[in-house]
């Protein structure tokens, strides 16, 4: 039973308040979406979630069976798409897939990659430098990345950005997935999407 | 009291202004260095609140990086800008000196570097600060800053100067290490000194109250 | 261990990346050579003495750093790669990473530029194992500083000139004590006599990465 | 003898000088503080 908890996070921005005291629970089978109109404040709280950015006050905890986790264990179990996150343009679709399955402790297994490029309809792009792809394909990528792991907490935000019909069916087959047994968490504004969220969270309303 | 809160500005005033009359006309002239020793009284308290004020910065960036309020942030610039205003007068000062004693005006003698590597830490700190757009990262990155420049500056106040002096002594002894200070001039010096502090006191008040009304008027409208 | 483990696969890769784009690569051995051509150049036939073909290396050492080690931080974050990297491990196998591939890179700057500059200037060298061995432990804290400061700029604007400005006052010990060293190498010095030169630069340099790994976490979260 | 004379009124001018210009600023920023605590409480009695 994995649980991220979020308690009285407030956040600043050069002495600006952005958003104040929101708290949340997500535990394993759950989704909590997060949505609010642009400046909001979405993508700052998915960075604070994710621990990229620290909050001005309050914090956030990833317990297992009600005890706090360390760190390695969190960079081992989280994986995150968003607009932010770029991978590696100068190397090729394989070369980013070994580098993050090494530092994320994972053996580097080409039947896996190719599964998952498989999946991402990017087969026989392995060997291709990722400046060479189109913006549905780097996001495509990010998703083969992110979830080359399994994670335990997926975090998305803007799950379908760049992406066509064929790729935001393919990114709600994995969130519908995800949110089975495992944790989901992401911002949106997309109706469509907001339906995968149990848990809601409306910023700046 | 009754006494008006501001009584010890105009206390410093007046203590200053005695301070001058009596580097001038009561201390008496140090020996074999002339007339123009007379600018130790001035220039040797400068350097040392220099020194000061960026001790004081370097510890308030450490309190902001275990904490991190703005007031720290604060307190780091505001003592690092008066900071760098007493390094520019000390050098200015001990330059014009140096040209009378020395016949040049700069010549890289230990103290001289350590005075000038103040400034160029000064300098960069605030370079930096300006380079940074968002108020809490400039002020963590500043705080960072400002530690390994301080980690830096006892490497060469104290223990390059040492190390070389060993292996070539100097041609240019310092000389305020000979001064012989007579009971006037010690008198002078110390009161100087005290005066220094107690202005430099008020120019750190000041600058950080200007700092955080600063703050507030940036909050007004927020 | 893990986190030296992690850091070799994050030196690994930034290995693989530089050979695709050469950035750094090109910078720093352009720069290199195209400033030792224009001082042999300038000098022409003129035999020069070694307390200016000292200060000349290190000069020449510390801009050719100055223009491509900063490079390592700031493609992660103009890249926008800096947050993906930030979520899959630890700020000091991230700093350990960066900083080996730093040394490699000056080091193998050396091995090409030390061997033209012998030549070119014409420098005969009294005693080659200690100016190899100031020349290695100065670098050595030459890129320890620049991954730091690097790691610093790399979230500011302007990054370019405000490396150099930043990294100056906290490299001088090692300026200092490293043209002196080579100085005393050039005219044949035995490693008794360059040994406060040596050991001001290992220490220097051990503090400066002790600090490094206080420091680089507050850097690089943000 | 005169120039030691000269060195010393300049010095005690600039004395002077900076004595005056930070009682000023002393001055500027007292008032402006006044001003804002005005209008803080009006800004936050107005919402």
């Amino acid at each position: 039973m994995w649980q991220i908890t979020g308690s009285d996070i407030s956040q600043k921005f050069n002495q600006r308040l952005i958003f104040e005291n929101i708290s949340f629970e997500v535990a394993s089978g759950h989704s909590l979406v997060l949505t609010g109109a642009n400046g909001s404040g979405k993508t700052t709280l998915v960075r604070i979630v994710c621990q990229l950015n620290r909050p001005y006050k309050g914090q956030i905890r990833f317990t297992r069976d009600q005890k706090n986790i360390s760190d390695q264990e969190i960079y081992a179990r989280m994986g995150l798409v968003g607009p932010y996150l770029q991978l590696y343009n100068y190397l090729t679709a394989f070369e980013n897939y070994s580098f993050f399955a090494r530092i994320r402790g994972l053996a580097v297994d080409n039947s896996q990659l190719k599964r998952l490029m498989e999946r991402m309809g990017l087969r026989g792009r392995e060997l291709d430098e990722l400046r060479t792809f189109s913006s549905g394909m780097l996001q495509r990528m990010k998703y083969v990345i992110a979830l080359l792991h399994q994670p335990e907490f997926l975090i998305l935000d803007e799950p379908t950005a760049n992406l066509d019909e064929a790729g935001a069916a393919l990114v709600y087959e994995i969130m519908q997935e995800q949110k089975k047994d495992r944790i989901l968490i992401f911002a949106t504004n997309e109706p469509a999407e907001v339906k995968f969220g149990e848990i809601k969270i409306a910023l700046g309303a | 009291m009754g006494l008006n809160r501001n009584w010890w500005k105009y206390f410093l005033g007046l203590w200053m202004l005695l301070i001058i009359l009596g580097a001038f006309l009561y201390a008496p002239p140090a020996k074999g260095l002339g007339e123009t020793a007379r600018i130790l009284f001035f220039h040797v308290p400068v350097a040392w609140l220099a020194t000061l004020a960026f001790l004081i910065s370097a510890l308030a960036s450490m309190q902001y990086l275990r904490r991190p309020e703005k007031k720290y942030d604060i307190w780091a610039s505001s003592s690092a800008q008066i900071g760098l205003i007493f390094a520019l007068l000390a050098t200015v000062t001990g330059s014009i000196w140096a040209k009378k004693i020395w016949q040049s005006y700069w010549n890289w003698d230990p103290r001289e570097t350590s005075i000038f590597i103040l400034l160029l830490i000064y300098a960069a700190y605030f370079a930096l600060r300006s380079a940074v757009d968002i108020d809490e990262q400039k002020a963590k990155l500043a705080a960072v800053y400002s530690i390994i420049a301080f980690i830096t500056v006892p490497f060469l106040v104290i223990i390059i100067p040492r190390v070389y002096e060993s292996l070539h002594p100097d041609p240019l002894i310092n000389p305020e290490g000979k001064i012989k200070m007579d009971g006037r001039m010690l008198q002078i010096f110390l009161g100087s000194l005290f005066g220094f502090t107690l202005l430099f006191y008020w120019m750190l008040r000041l600058k950080i109250d200007t700092a955080r009304t600063k703050l507030v008027v940036d909050n007004l409208d927020k | 261990m893990l986190l030296v483990r992690n850091a070799y696969i994050i030196f690994l890769k930034d290995f693989h990346l530089e050979f695709r784009s050469r950035y750094a690569l090109n910078a720093i051995f352009l720069f290199a050579i195209t400033t030792l051509t224009a001082i042999s150049f300038s000098i022409g036939p003129l035999r020069l003495k070694s307390e200016i073909l000292s200060p000349l290396l290190w000069i020449i050492l510390f801009f050719s750093a100055m223009s491509g080690l900063s490079h390592i931080f700031v493609r992660e974050e103009e890249q926008q790669t800096a947050d993906t990297l930030r979520l899959v491990t630890s700020a000091n196998a991230v700093f350990l990473g960066k900083w080996i591939f730093n040394m490699v890179l000056l080091f193998s700057l050396e091995l090409f530029i030390l061997p033209i500059y012998l030549a070119m200037l014409g420098v005969s060298v009294g005693n080659f194992r200690v100016f190899l061995f100031i020349i290695l432990l100065g670098s050595f804290g030459l890129a320890s500083v620049a991954t730091l400061i690097a790691a610093i700029i790399s979230q500011a604007s302007a990054k370019g000139a405000l490396f150099a400005v930043l990294s100056f006052p906290i490299s001088l010990p090692l300026l200092i004590s490293g043209i002196h060293g080579t100085r005393l190498a050039l005219d044949g010095g035995t490693l008794a006599e360059c040994l406060p030169d040596l050991q001001i630069l290992f220490s220097f340099s051990i503090v400066i990465i002790t600090l490094s790994l206080l420091l680089f976490e507050f850097i690089w979260r943000k | 003898m005169s120039d030691i004379y000269v060195v010393l009124a300049v010095c005690l001018l600039i004395w002077g000088g900076i004595f005056f210009y930070l009682m000023h600023l002393d001055k500027v920023l007292k008032k402006i503080k006044q001003k804002l605590e005005f209008k803080e409480d009006f800004s936050k009695s107005g919402r």
